[in-house]
């Protein structure tokens, strides 16, 4: 992630990047930012104690929403730019996740134990791009609610399959409690490496027990050298992705999710292209659940294939900004900030430790209706993060619905595409036979 | 350029296109009727919309008929026939411009390109450019096609099918919900594209059929009761008929005096009509 | 892994069909299992056909049912009172649950959804979905806060039924081949209820003459002086409590456990019985529920007797079922064109 | 003071500009038919009177009452019938079930039911039938079985005729003669001869105004203005 930026200076690269740095300063100054947050996280943490701990999530939550929000931003890549509402997108997660584990284990047919992370990104990719047109086969036939249902139909099939098919986990008995990679003794240790395959002073060893040096720079902590790795190939995801929607195909899709009759009638096979978009989407679905469980080292039934993997895409999705690429992503964050931000004690800061540390005690020990501040806090917030998500997203539905980001490029962006929300929405409202009731007396 | 072959659609029991034989030139012909006349059913059948239920649908191709019954709208799009809506059906939060151009691109073989940007395809937009210029709306190119007012739709809509250089276009009642304001900028736009094109106008407003038509054809219950150049359709007792007849005038009265002089019950209707 | 016909199990295979207290236990089982899957997913049926909402936080609903009603055996003592008193105070648990949960229903109908009806129908599913997660998560708070699960976090919540369940309900009943327990007949008896319940709404009350004209055109339904919106609430409300009687049930039924994701345990294989009866159709959803209780009594059985070695493959054909019923027949069994059909 | 009176009444179907200020009155006893070529607003006029697309201006006032701003069921209980185009029967409900639906008080389903058996005796004989299954004109004659039991004081029918064979025509014309003995009605109609037969009085509208009114006890089908306004 910190590659590209932190070296534009020297000038050993052609003008066009500069110039292409000029056109997405914007863009340029978020990398760097998400580049240089955890070190930023060491310091204001050193600097403030409690107070920046509470605010800010940990480098360690910033790792799973970078695998997640890739995540969601692959469903919106599918959902929000074409319209067919993938629910049944986590699918497309846990075949990554669940084919590095098992590549790397050696259990899969053709592929040799201890491939390479990469390599078993990429076919898992691949796999997920293959399902995703049979999926797409049968469920393209459809559409709106009944896409979402055929979806998430299948989606669940996998589900119920990953929590009780054997085959999944030789070594233990149990399929629900997942698997890891390298689990059984006989295979070697996950060792993923994140970079340019066969160039070694690309790679670095990514995991809680990995390279403490990315590119010959020290950083001291495995966590943030996993962090700028799987950042950076999150980044090319965003930039491969963004790159589709904005040529002549892309183009397409948010023609069909516009109209999708009138895109056939000026010539466009629709199916082909809602295929290929699927497909792509899938295949970034994928490499958010290889990079998930690149990290983690192991995977199960209920983080990968479920269907809240899915339902919490679309949160963040919403609270983004639907159609809007980037915002999934961010929505993501703010999901796990409000999450943190009311977390158990031990797992980082948040609200509760910040009171109990910073308020005196007679007023956390206050009495109110049998219950003191300091149990109510612990009964009502901490570790109840989703409720407060839920009420915001309730909120984010009825008042928002084009989302944060949606809303921010409204306002001041050009190339506003998030706005189909306030059209659907308009569509609707003549009346449910708005057909005839456009031209009033017809035939 | 287009010619149709006792082309027929039923639905059920109704026959909505009734063995329509009909060849579209170059004048600009008009189909009008009364309502249900089946004008709308015979475009879907024209585009492939709709399946016909026998018959055939042809379409001129470097010199040699092309035989085109069955194909989808996107085939008949490729093919060269584009239409525009009744209904105002254009992509809502894009703006005028990417309306256009997305149309444009639509012809060729740029639309599976994902890899280059968009706006490397300068062929695109030229033609997009040109589109808006002819149908009055080159200095709205960037407005949100949603923010466009009525009339303004209507002209998108036109311009919509106009681009990808199609040789047939069929109009679905351009003017239809334009405030009596801006027709005229609507029926300059229809003069002006059939200058160039093969032009199938369907419409209400009979001061624009009149006006702009160079041939009208009169559909009935799905059948052509008519076809020949305006001043002769106005007037036509056949075409009056099929607008205000299918009713004596004094019937009720004569009736309701023979229902009184036979005390019967009169009113018992069987069948018949719509099932 | 499926071992699919092993000489073994094609002789199981053999035994349950030439075994006629096999064949009625399997049966007997699938329609208590209908019985209750009927309970949940009518009130989706009802309130999707009339007001094109997929509510997803209908299965929030039954968890909430199965849990008060938990609590209300518990604090009131029944399985102490003898056979009738039992049965009898669980019964009024069930008509103050349903009582409850209606009312709840209608707060979010007024206050909530109603705001959603002209917008496309994507957006009812965001708000039900959003409404389901924070049910949810005030119940876990709840939970924590009480202490009701003795602190045991996904290990379902079964000292209701273990305290309360009257034997005579528990037990098993023989007559003749006929092998069930008191349980199952309740459940089989409840579900006849509210088949006839349902119809004779329906057809036999003017409400109910109200809600299906308004199922086939709204817009006319008002036109002939019929208050629609009035007509959404009060079916809101009888969906709603419906799902809250089913969570009562539940309560009892070994089969189930009371406990936070309960919610979704039952959403997903309710909607499966709604699309797969289709979208809307009453009749629809009566023949899926006992169709999909038929075979996740037989995908039990087939795992009990080990046929075959797959845990859930009860609801892993639960969901092949939607899949297959959507690619021959999209609208369900008895769906009508266009309905659902929202873009 | 008019029975229905409609003053100034502006529509809009999203941004397209339907009625451009319409005026016109029903007085009571009345029957009005309202002319003009297709897609001129007639049809939305009778949708605007009921509510269903609320006028952006203007007023429409029933028995000196402001309907503007009701909901469409209140303008039902107002006293206001409306038979549609196309009919729009409840098809998977029986006969007799649409009657039920249409009768606002309860009390009076009993002698309401035998009203519209009495008027249409083809209803009572199909009273179990499905309505999507009645022929086009039986279909018609619920339609406006629905309107007469509705407690009705006005009924705006549109295009009562439109699809049907000759004779039925006819017999609907009957339907609707007899009606018009109890209660107003407003009448869309393409059968010029139809339309003139039952009213007493027409109006003719273009591009959503009325452009000519009139009596039409001095006009006929033939009457050569009324033609070039409704005909090619």
């Amino acid at each position: 992630m910190s590659v590209e930026t932190q070296q534009t200076g020297g000038g050993r690269f052609p003008s066009w990047i500069g110039q292409y740095l000029r056109d997405h300063l914007l863009l340029a100054v978020i990398v760097v930012l998400f580049a240089v947050y955890p070190f930023l996280y060491d310091f204001l943490t050193g600097q403030f104690g409690l107070t920046a701990q509470m605010i800010l999530p940990r480098t360690r939550t910033m790792l799973t929403i970078l695998a997640l929000g890739l995540f969601a931003m692959s469903f919106d890549f599918i959902s929000g730019y074409t319209g067919y509402l993938s629910f049944g997108h986590a699918a497309f997660f846990g075949i990554g996740a669940y084919f590095v584990v098992l590549g790397h284990n050696g259990q899969l047919p053709v592929v040799p134990a201890e491939t390479s992370f990469m390599l078993l990104l990429l076919i898992g990719a691949l796999v997920a791009v293959i399902a995703a047109f049979l999926i797409g086969l049968i469920s393209f036939r459809l559409s709106g609610v009944y896409f979402a249902m055929i979806t998430l139909g299948i989606a669940e099939m996998m589900y119920v399959a990953s929590n009780n098919w054997g085959f999944l986990t030789p070594g233990t008995s149990d399929p629900t409690e997942g698997v890891a990679a390298g689990s059984p003794t006989d295979v070697g240790f996950f060792e993923p490496m994140v970079g340019v395959p066969f160039v070694e002073a690309l790679q670095v060893e990514i995991g809680p027990f990995g390279d403490e040096s990315i590119l010959g720079i020290s950083v001291g902590d495995p966590q943030i050298v996993s962090y700028l790795a799987i950042g950076a190939v999150v980044l090319l995801c965003y930039l491969m992705m963004k790159r589709i929607i904005h040529s002549p195909f892309g183009r397409v899709m948010i023609a069909i999710r516009e109209n999708e009759e009138r895109a056939k009638a000026i010539g466009y096979n629709v199916f082909y292209y809602k295929m290929g978009a699927f497909m792509i989407s899938a295949f970034f679905g994928a490499v958010a659940g290889a990079l998930f469980v690149g990290y983690e080292g192991a995977i199960d039934p209920t983080n990968s294939f479920f269907f809240l993997v899915t339902g919490f895409a679309l949160v963040a999705a919403i609270i983004g900004g639907l159609g809007t690429l980037a915002g999934p992503f961010f929505g993501y964050i703010f999901l796990e900030g409000v999450e943190e931000f009311l977390s158990r004690e031990g797992s980082g800061g948040g609200l509760q430790p910040f009171l109990e540390q910073n308020l005196p005690g007679a007023i956390l020990d206050t009495d109110i209706a049998g219950l003191t501040i300091n149990e109510a806090l612990s009964a009502f917030m901490t570790g109840h993060g989703d409720f407060y998500a839920g009420i915001i997203f309730i909120i984010f539905v009825l008042y928002v619905p084009i989302g944060m980001l949606g809303t921010l490029r409204n306002r001041y962006g050009t190339d506003s595409l998030a706005k189909y929300v306030s059209a659907g929405v308009e569509k609707r409202l003549p009346s449910s036979d708005g057909e005839t009731a456009a031209t009033g007396d017809d035939d | 350029m287009l010619r149709t072959n006792r082309l027929t659609k039923r639905f059920g029991g109704i026959t909505a296109t009734d063995e329509v034989t009909f060849e579209l030139g170059d004048k600009l012909t008009s189909i009008i009727g009364p309502n249900g006349a089946g004008k709308t059913t015979f475009f879907n059948l024209l585009t492939g919309a709709l399946t016909p239920t026998e018959g055939t649908v042809e379409l001129k191709k470097d010199g040699g008929w092309v035989d085109i019954t069955g194909m989808d709208t996107h085939e008949t799009a490729q093919m060269g026939i584009h239409r525009s809506y009744q209904i105002t059906n254009v992509f809502p939060t894009t703006s005028v411009l990417e309306n256009v151009r997305v149309a444009a691109q639509a012809h060729g073989s740029n639309s599976v390109r994902f890899w280059r940007n968009v706006n490397n395809f300068d062929e695109h937009y030229e033609e997009a450019y040109g589109i808006l210029d002819r149908v009055g709306l080159a200095d709205k190119a960037e407005v949100p096609a949603e923010n466009l007012s009525h009339g303004e739709k209507r002209q998108l809509e036109v311009g919509i099918a106009l681009a990808g250089d199609p040789d047939v276009l069929l109009l679905d009642e351009p003017n239809a919900g334009v405030s009596s304001e801006d027709i005229d900028a609507v029926k300059a736009i229809i003069e002006d594209v059939a200058t160039d094109h093969a032009v199938l106008l369907v419409e209400h407003n009979m001061d624009i059929v009149m006006d702009v038509s160079e041939r009208i054809v009169v559909l009935n219950q799905g059948a052509v009761i008519a076809d020949d150049k305006p001043e002769n359709i106005q007037g036509d007792p056949d075409v009056q008929e099929a607008y205000l007849g299918g009713y004596e005038a004094g019937d009720l009265e004569a009736r309701r005096q023979d229902t009184a002089a036979s005390q019967g019950s009169g009113t018992e209707p069987d069948g018949g009509g719509l099932a | 892994m499926i071992d699919a016909l092993t000489p073994l199990a094609l002789a199981e295979t053999v035994d349950l069909l030439t075994s006629p207290s096999d064949i009625t236990g399997v049966l007997i089982e699938g329609l208590a299992k209908g019985s209750l899957y009927l309970m949940i997913a009518v009130g989706l049926t009802l309130i999707f056909g009339l007001m094109d909402v997929i509510n997803f936080a209908h299965g929030a609903f039954t968890m909430y049912g199965a849990y008060i009603a938990g609590v209300a055996v518990l604090a009131l003592g029944v399985g102490s009172m003898g056979f009738i008193g039992s049965l009898g105070t669980f019964l009024i648990i069930m008509i103050v649950v349903f009582v409850l949960l209606a009312v709840l229903g209608v707060i979010f109908e007024v206050t909530l959804i109603r705001k959603l009806y002209e917008y496309p129908t994507i957006f009812m599913i965001l708000l039900t979905f959003g409404i389901t997660i924070t049910m949810e998560e005030l119940m876990r708070m709840i939970v924590e806060f009480r202490d009701i699960n003795n602190g045991q976090w996904d290990i379902g919540w079964d000292s209701p039924r273990q305290a309360t369940l009257p034997s005579e309900l528990g037990g098993t009943i023989e007559i003749g081949f006929l092998n069930f327990t008191g349980l199952q007949l309740m459940q089989i008896l409840m579900g006849v209820g509210v088949v006839v319940g349902i119809w004779a709404f329906l057809n036999k009350t003017r409400y109910g003459l109200f809600v299906r004209a308004g199922v086939e055109d709204e817009e006319m339904a008002k036109a002939l002086g019929i208050d629609i919106n009035r007509t959404f609430t009060a079916v809101f409300a009888v969906g709603s409590g419906l799902a809250g009687m089913a969570g009562v049930m539940l309560m009892w039924d070994p089969l189930w456990d009371v406990n936070v994701p309960l919610a979704l345990a039952v959403l997903l294989p309710a909607f499966v019985i709604v699309i797969v009866g289709g979208l809307g159709s009453f009749k629809g959803t009566v023949v899926a529920s006992f169709l999909v209780g038929l075979i996740d009594a037989l995908g039990t059985w087939a795992f009990q007797t080990g046929v075959i070695t797959f845990t859930d493959i009860d609801q892993l054909m639960i969901f092949a079922i939607l899949v297959v019923m959507l690619i021959l027949r999209p609208r369900g069994l008895f769906g009508v064109k266009g309905q659902g059909d929202h873009g | 003071m008019s029975f229905l009176e409609l003053e100034g009444v502006h529509t809009y179907y999203g941004e397209s500009h339907i009625l451009e200020g319409v005026d016109l009155h029903v007085d009571e006893g009345e029957v009005v038919a309202l002319l003009g070529r297709n897609g001129v607003g007639k049809t939305t006029t009778m949708r605007s009177i009921m509510q269903l697309t609320p006028p952006a201006d203007g007023s429409i006032r029933f028995q000196g009452e402001e309907l503007v701003g009701k909901d469409t069921y209140e303008v039902a209980d107002a006293g206001i019938g409306w038979i549609p185009e196309e009919r729009r029967m409840f098809g998977r409900l029986s006969v007799e079930e649409n009657l039920r639906a249409s009768v606002p008080d309860t009390s009076a389903m009993g002698e309401s039911l035998e009203f519209a058996y009495d008027t249409f005796p083809i209803l009572r004989e199909r009273n179990d039938q499905r309505a999507g299954d009645l022929s086009g004109g039986q279909q018609q004659m619920l339609a406006i079985a629905r309107g007469l039991i509705g407690q009705n004081d006005i009924l705006l029918v549109d295009e009562p005729s439109e699809g049907l064979a000759p004779q039925i025509v006819a017999d609907v014309g009957e339907a609707l003669l007899e009606a018009s003995d109890s209660v107003s009605i407003l009448l869309v109609e393409q059968k010029l001869g139809l339309a003139l037969d039952l009213a007493d009085r027409y109006y003719v509208m273009d591009h959503g105004k009325i452009i000519d009114q009139g009596d039409t006890a001095g006009v006929t089908a033939e009457d050569e203005q009324l033609r070039r306004y409704l005909s090619a």
